[in-house]
């Protein structure tokens, strides 16, 4: 039995995720608590000189293997699988995202270890991983014991500081050996699809004026897009707009989404799920409107509005034209 | 109109002689004839379609003497009207799948003046109900709908909060579920229990009701939408399960008659109710307060000029003209003036109907919304008081006032928020 | 001995025709007409010219009011009602009533030939404002102005220089109650807008319609001249409803041929108000226990073959107290109805 | 294709929620349920594929508050069959548990597809989805936005942060968590939903199986913590929209 702590390290096109940092860090933390080592695993083909990035762990467990070189589903979950079984850390932290949701359940089954999802919040308390997650939209943080001598947390990206986990260094780095038929897959990865171009980059605009199901309706659309357009900045939305179609992808924000860190971002009718909100909270501003004065929004906004924004923003949008 | 001759440019005209097609000289000017010539296949399938309806019956019945056309609300601001409508059907339009099927706000304008009484009230929900079932359903309306399977109220609150509202109303209001029995069973519905300004002509009128004495009591978290609007926009399954379930809800309970604030609920329980074995005495609240008048103590003058809207369901529908504009020239100080389409021919809110959840979809097929119409009919008589009396009527002006930039020339207000301003303070 | 006379009730044109048509053919004609005179609806309603041969609808009642008044077969009463009748076929005991008092006379057969009224555009809707507007006027009023060449604004007294027809009023409308076509008013209008433009060269005449219902000669004879040599403006699409902005009335409809919406001001709004039964068809109906149509106009049973029997054997009808009629129909029924009349006097004098 | 689509109630967040006494749980007395948002998008791709390419859709959920609700709910949406799972198992068990009691049932069904909602608001031990493909030892792909059937195969696309995809192809049997169907999810019209309730039957079935090591459980549940939260403007809409702007001014993001 292991103290370690180790760290799921998360990449897509050969760059490794800020998320992985995050958890870097965090796992620096825990591991001084459990008296482990902080163990970042990472799987891939030909990645091998992205481990001088993890400085952040003592060592980095790298499994390379065609099958890898690609997220997939399946063949990652075999690897992990393979990896945690031989080396039963004390904790796993995998980033809740959706590769880490793949990996995550799958082994918390294969390797009979306890999960929990959804963490804002990791702690060893008298030898127990407690974790703490966010649950039913925000509204509710849900604290859990997890048990035994091996567990899995998944970490909800923005948890952390990604900085504590941002140390170059050259961490030892042990290849593991990939288990057997790890490309007899029933999944196959096919190709990666980029976004389509041609759209705004939300990513790079300094203001943001962001959408959410609380505009009831397409139709509403227009009103909010002028608001935008008077305050120089971007229409972005939540995921639900996106999902019915009324703005494409390339304007989510969120866990499925892009992160922004605008100078404003301003928050139309968007009750703020955790998975948004893991995309926005970095804006140097923030104000919400939300006719719900519970909702979690208001959490991470600087300034809140409860009026009815379909009063507020023709105001605004008037008064910033004059 | 311009004459569509001169869009040809005379040097276009083509010329020629002895032309001869099928055996016949059509030899002349060639391009004469800006547009081809259509022959029209009539499908009359559609109409057959229509009028094979339970309530679809009447479309078929037109003679298209264009009577209704020019009092239907829809047709001033867009370009739909019933007799239109029917020779659309008539020429092959699949109403189930058009636009067209979701503008009329079932306002009964048109029947009132119809001579064949086709009758829109009855064909539209019934093609409707037609459209919903086989998916065809404007995404607002959808999500009302959903709202209220899942929460018995369109707006999508919680039931739980349905009588929220009476914790800070400064007077009693008692829950049947604990009274038991009642003189008044007051029915508030949706946006009075749940709209800001719903709720504030809810507070007043409970105010009115505690001055008055009146022995009454709501049903609170036990009432249901009664989905009239809703039944009128084609979900009638949906108008159905309530119904069974606001019936089964009163029988529980003694009182004399029921008291509505909102003009649809009256609707729905006067006349529709009965056929699902609930039988009332329905009254709204003005028909109710206008001959307790006496008895409630004007102190306040309030030096008013108001314009009264004729709720389309209380005037045309139920054929209450006479009691909100009694209760109006009763308080001190209000001067009432009528605007140019009042009483049997008021105007509509754009609210009924399923247009209170149309208002996005509405945007696309009209030139403005029919209540701005309305707010520039009541700012045009001089009015700076717009006086209302249904729940959808209130959001609906005051959004208009604004859109249609008439703030600080005329505000609107619920009759029974004036009858408490008159009241003075407490 | 069966009774050789034949009460006709009635001194209309109809009543007149009939009662001139039993005394031609021998017989003793009993004509009662509760009015001092003969003439019925044209001299009461005083119109100007007949539709459609533009006669003078004075001078054609005063021929035939001639024509019975001096007939030795006839016996004219008039000032009178019927109050009461019994017997049958070929023994009526009818009860009049007049200003001295009752009397009771005998007939072998009756003809009823009440005739019509005019329909109320107040009565079932305000919609075009006739009791409101005084420049909404109906196409009798406009008649007895035509009579007295004083076509002018009842609001002013000032000639209009624009008026209109809405056609249909009180006519061809389940809410009313009245689905039948009142047959005569598209006539009557093309008619009376001829008029108006002889008399007024000024002023401009819209006919506001659904379908102008101008059958046979009617067509040739006031519809195309109307509009060919009187320019008179016919638009499809009935007006709903007419409002007052200032002194000028504003008829709101459909321009139907356009599919628009219409505003059109105008100075006088002429109703073309369809026909309905008069009291006296009513009456007469209970009285003599005849079946009625659900409009309340008697029921004549022959179908299109015998269009003056009612259902009570020995009485018949004639004229627009069965149904909207024109003036030819009036005097070809009451002709007929004439004849039946006296065969079956004959045919009960030869049964006896 | 015969798709199953396992359906989860769980507390409409548009309720206040509020904890028990001692803590650990929701107050379920007073909670009202609701169909997880992402099965009705899992409901509505099973129907397209249905329509598309022919086969069934069953749905299957727990018994539990308003389960014949939603089960009726999806066959007024165009499922075939509908079966309810009979154990007492509380609203809140853990989802390993209830993928296991699934993976029971299942592995006594027929099927070529599973498709869930990617998550549920509750998901406390992991997705409902990922768990029960492992336990039926099936792979499975989550965050799906696309399903195509291909030879027996189907091919999925994947969503990852900021709109880049991946496509897999995925042998059958497959679990697939989907985020969001091809379109929104079609209206059940309540008539035809009351139609259904007459006429329709919800098979019941009970799962051999409902041991499962969760290996975790709650010790506390809280509301977060009202932090210094956002400044609440207040006013009329003007003067709202005349203190943002003041606000803008201040933070020079407007001159």
């Amino acid at each position: 039995m292991s103290q370690d702590v180790f760290v799921v390290a998360e990449h897509l096109q050969g760059k490794i995720d800020d998320v992985t940092y995050e958890l870097l860090g965090k796992a620096r933390e825990l591991a001084g608590q459990s008296g482990g080592h902080v163990v970042a695993v990472l799987m891939g083909s030909g990645i091998q000189d992205q481990a001088g990035s993890l400085g952040a762990a003592d060592k980095v467990l790298y499994m390379e293997h065609a099958a890898l070189e690609n997220f997939n589903p399946e063949s990652y979950a075999k690897a992990l699988s393979h990896i945690l079984e031989q080396n039963k850390p004390r904790l796993t932290l995998i980033p809740n995202t959706s590769m880490g949701m793949d990996l995550a359940a799958a082994v918390s089954v294969k390797n009979n270890l306890p999960l929990v999802a959804y963490a804002t919040d990791v702690q060893f308390d008298n030898g127990q991983v407690v974790a703490t997650s966010q649950l039913y939209g925000g509204k509710i943080n849900v604290e859990s014991v997890l048990e035994g001598d091996s567990s899995v947390v998944s970490v909800l990206a923005g948890s952390f500081p990604a900085d504590a986990g941002k140390q170059d260094g050259s961490p030892a780095v042990e290849t593991v050996a990939a288990p057997d038929g790890l490309d007899q897959t029933r999944v196959r990865f096919k190709n990666l699809i980029q976004p389509e171009g041609g759209d705004v980059d939300i990513t790079q605009q300094d203001i943001l004026v962001s959408v959410g199901r609380g505009i009831q309706s397409e139709d509403n659309l227009p009103m909010v897009e002028e608001l935008a357009e008077a305050l120089g900045g971007a229409l972005a939305s939540s995921r639900p707009i996106v999902d019915n179609k009324w703005l494409p992808k390339t304007r989510q924000v969120g866990k499925s989404g892009l992160k922004v860190k605008p100078k404003l971002y301003f928050a139309v009718g968007i009750s703020g799920a955790p998975e948004h909100i893991e995309g926005m909270k970095d804006s140097e501003l923030i104000i919400a409107i939300n006719t719900d004065p519970e909702a979690p929004i208001f959490e991470v906004a600087h300034y809140g509005v409860t009026e009815d924004l379909f009063d507020v923003v023709p105001a605004l949008t008037e008064k910033l034209k004059s | 109109m311009a004459s569509n001759k001169l869009s040809i440019d005379p040097d276009q005209i083509i010329e020629k002689e002895h032309v001869v097609q099928e055996g016949m000289d059509i030899s002349g000017q060639w391009n004469r004839m800006f547009e081809q010539r259509v022959i029209w296949d009539y499908n009359t399938e559609m109409l057959d379609k229509v009028t094979a309806l339970e309530g679809g019956e009447s479309l078929g019945y037109c003679y298209q003497c264009g009577q209704c056309v020019p009092v239907c609300p829809v047709n001033l601001v867009g370009d739909y009207g019933p007799r239109k409508i029917f020779r659309r059907v008539q020429l092959g339009e699949d109403l189930f799948q058009s636009p067209l099927l979701w503008q009329c706000t079932t306002c009964m304008n048109c029947l009132r003046v119809c001579p064949k009484e086709v009758d829109m009230i009855q064909i539209m929900p019934a093609v409707r109900q037609e459209a919903v079932l086989q998916g065809y359903v404007p995404e607002e309306l959808q999500q009302a709908f959903e709202n209220t399977f899942d929460y018995g109220n369109p707006l999508g609150e919680s039931p739980k909060k349905r009588a929220a509202w009476t914790k800070d109303a400064g007077v009693p209001v008692p829950i049947m579920k604990e009274k038991k029995k009642a003189d008044v069973l007051w029915f508030v519905e949706c946006y009075p229990s749940y709209h800001p300004r719903g709720i504030d002509a809810s507070k007043a009128l409970a105010r009115v009701l505690n001055e008055l004495g009146v022995d009454f009591g709501i049903l609170g978290v036990e009432e249901k939408c009664t989905c009239d609007s809703q039944r009128l926009a084609g979900e009638i399954g949906l108008f159905e399960e309530f119904a069974e379930q606001n019936i089964k809800t009163m029988k529980r309970y003694k009182f004399n008659k029921i008291l509505v604030t909102d003009p649809h609920a009256l609707n729905a329980l006067r006349k529709e109710y009965p056929k699902y074995g609930g039988k009332y005495e329905v009254v709204h609240y003005t028909t109710f307060l206008a001959p307790m008048l006496d008895k409630l103590n004007f102190t306040n003058k309030l030096n008013y000029k108001v314009t009264f809207h004729d709720p389309c369901y209380l005037g045309r529908h139920n054929g209450e003209f006479e009691a909100p504009r009694q209760i109006l020239q009763a308080l001190p100080g209000v001067e009432l003036i009528e605007m140019f389409r009042c009483r049997e021919n008021s105007y509509c809110c754009g609210g009924g109907g399923g247009g209170m959840w149309l208002d996005g979809f509405m945007a696309d097929h009209v030139s403005e919304r029919l209540s701005e119409r309305r707010v520039r009919e009541a700012v045009e008589v001089g009015a700076d008081v717009l006086a209302v009396c249904c729940p959808y009527e209130v959001s609906r002006f005051e959004d208009a006032v604004k859109s249609t930039g008439n703030e600080g020339k005329l505000v609107v207000r619920d009759i029974i928020e004036l009858v408490v301003e008159a009241m003075g303070a407490n | 001995m069966p009774e050789q006379s034949v009460l006709i009730v009635g001194g209309g044109p109809a009543g007149m025709e009939a009662a001139r048509g039993v005394a031609d053919l021998g017989y003793k004609a009993i004509l009662v007409e509760k009015r001092s005179r003969l003439g019925g609806t044209p001299d009461e309603a005083h119109y100007a010219a007949l539709t459609p041969d533009f006669r003078s609808a004075e001078e054609a009642m005063k021929e035939m009011a001639d024509a019975v008044q001096n007939h030795p077969n006839v016996e004219l009463h008039l000032n009178s009602t019927v109050t009461a009748a019994s017997g049958s076929v070929g023994d009526f005991e009818i009860t009049l009533k007049n200003a001295k008092g009752s009397e009771k006379v005998k007939a072998g057969a009756v003809i009823i030939a009440t005739g019509f009224t005019h329909f109320d555009p107040g009565r079932e809707t305000q919609q075009y404002g006739y009791y409101e507007f005084d420049d909404v006027i109906t196409l009798v009023d406009l008649e007895k102005m035509l009579k007295a060449h004083k076509v002018v604004r009842p609001s002013n007294g000032q000639p209009p220089k624009r008026l209109c027809f809405i056609q249909c009023v009180g006519s061809r409308d389940r809410q009313i109650g009245n689905e039948y076509c009142s047959k005569v008013c598209c006539g009557i209008a093309s008619k009376e807008a001829i008029e108006v433009r002889q008399q007024l060269p000024d002023c401009k005449v819209f006919i506001f319609y659904i379908d102008m219902r101008m059958y046979g000669y009617w067509e040739s004879q006031i519809y195309w001249p109307a509009q060919e040599k009187y320019k008179v403006n016919y638009i499809k699409g009935i007006a709903t409803e007419v409002l007052k902005k200032g002194d000028q009335l504003i008829v709101r409809g459909e321009d139907a041929t356009f599919g628009r919406p219409m505003e059109v001001p105008m100075d006088i709004v002429v109703l073309s108000v369809g026909m309905e039964p008069s009291a006296g068809t009513k009456e007469m109906a209970k009285i003599f226990g005849l079946e009625t149509n659900k409009y309340n106009f008697i029921e004549t049973i022959g179908g299109a073959l015998n269009t003056v029997t009612t259902s009570k054997e020995g009485v018949f009808a004639c004229g627009a107290c069965t149904g909207p009629a024109d003036l030819e129909d009036s005097i070809s029924s009451a002709s007929a109805a004439a004849l039946k009349a006296v065969s079956i006097l004959r045919k009960t004098a030869q049964a006896a | 294709m015969n798709i199953i689509v396992p359906v989860k109630q769980v507390p409409d967040l548009v309720e206040e929620l509020e904890i028990n006494e001692d803590g650990t749980d929701l107050d379920r007395d007073y909670l009202s349920y609701k169909l997880n948002e992402f099965d009705e998008h899992a409901l509505e791709e099973a129907l397209l594929l249905k329509e598309e390419h022919g086969g069934t859709v069953t749905v299957i959920a727990f018994e539990g508050e308003d389960t014949d609700k939603a089960l009726y709910t999806a066959i007024a949406k165009g499922a075939d069959r509908a079966v309810k799972i009979t154990n007492d198992l509380p609203p809140g068990t853990p989802n390993h548990v209830l993928a296991k009691a699934l993976a029971s049932v299942l592995s006594g069904m027929e099927y070529d597809l599973i498709l869930t909602g990617v998550q549920a608001a509750d998901d406390r031990d992991g997705q409902l989805g990922v768990l029960l493909a492992n336990y039926l030892d099936v792979p499975h792909v989550s965050v799906v936005s696309g399903v195509a059937p291909n030879n027996g195969a189907v091919t999925v696309q994947k969503e990852y942060a900021g709109g880049v995809m991946a496509e897999f192809e995925v042998d059958l049997p497959a679990v697939l968590g989907v985020q969001a169907a091809r379109q929104t999810p079609r209206y059940a019209p309540v008539s035809r939903v009351r139609q259904v309730m007459r006429q329709a039957e919800i098979e019941e079935v009970e799962a051999s199986d409902t041991e499962a090591e969760v290996g975790s459980s709650i010790r506390r549940m809280f509301k977060p913590e009202k932090g210094a939260g956002a400044q609440m403007l207040e006013g009329s809409p003007e003067e709202i929209a005349e203190q943002i702007i003041k606000i803008l001014q201040e933070k020079g993001i407007k001159k």
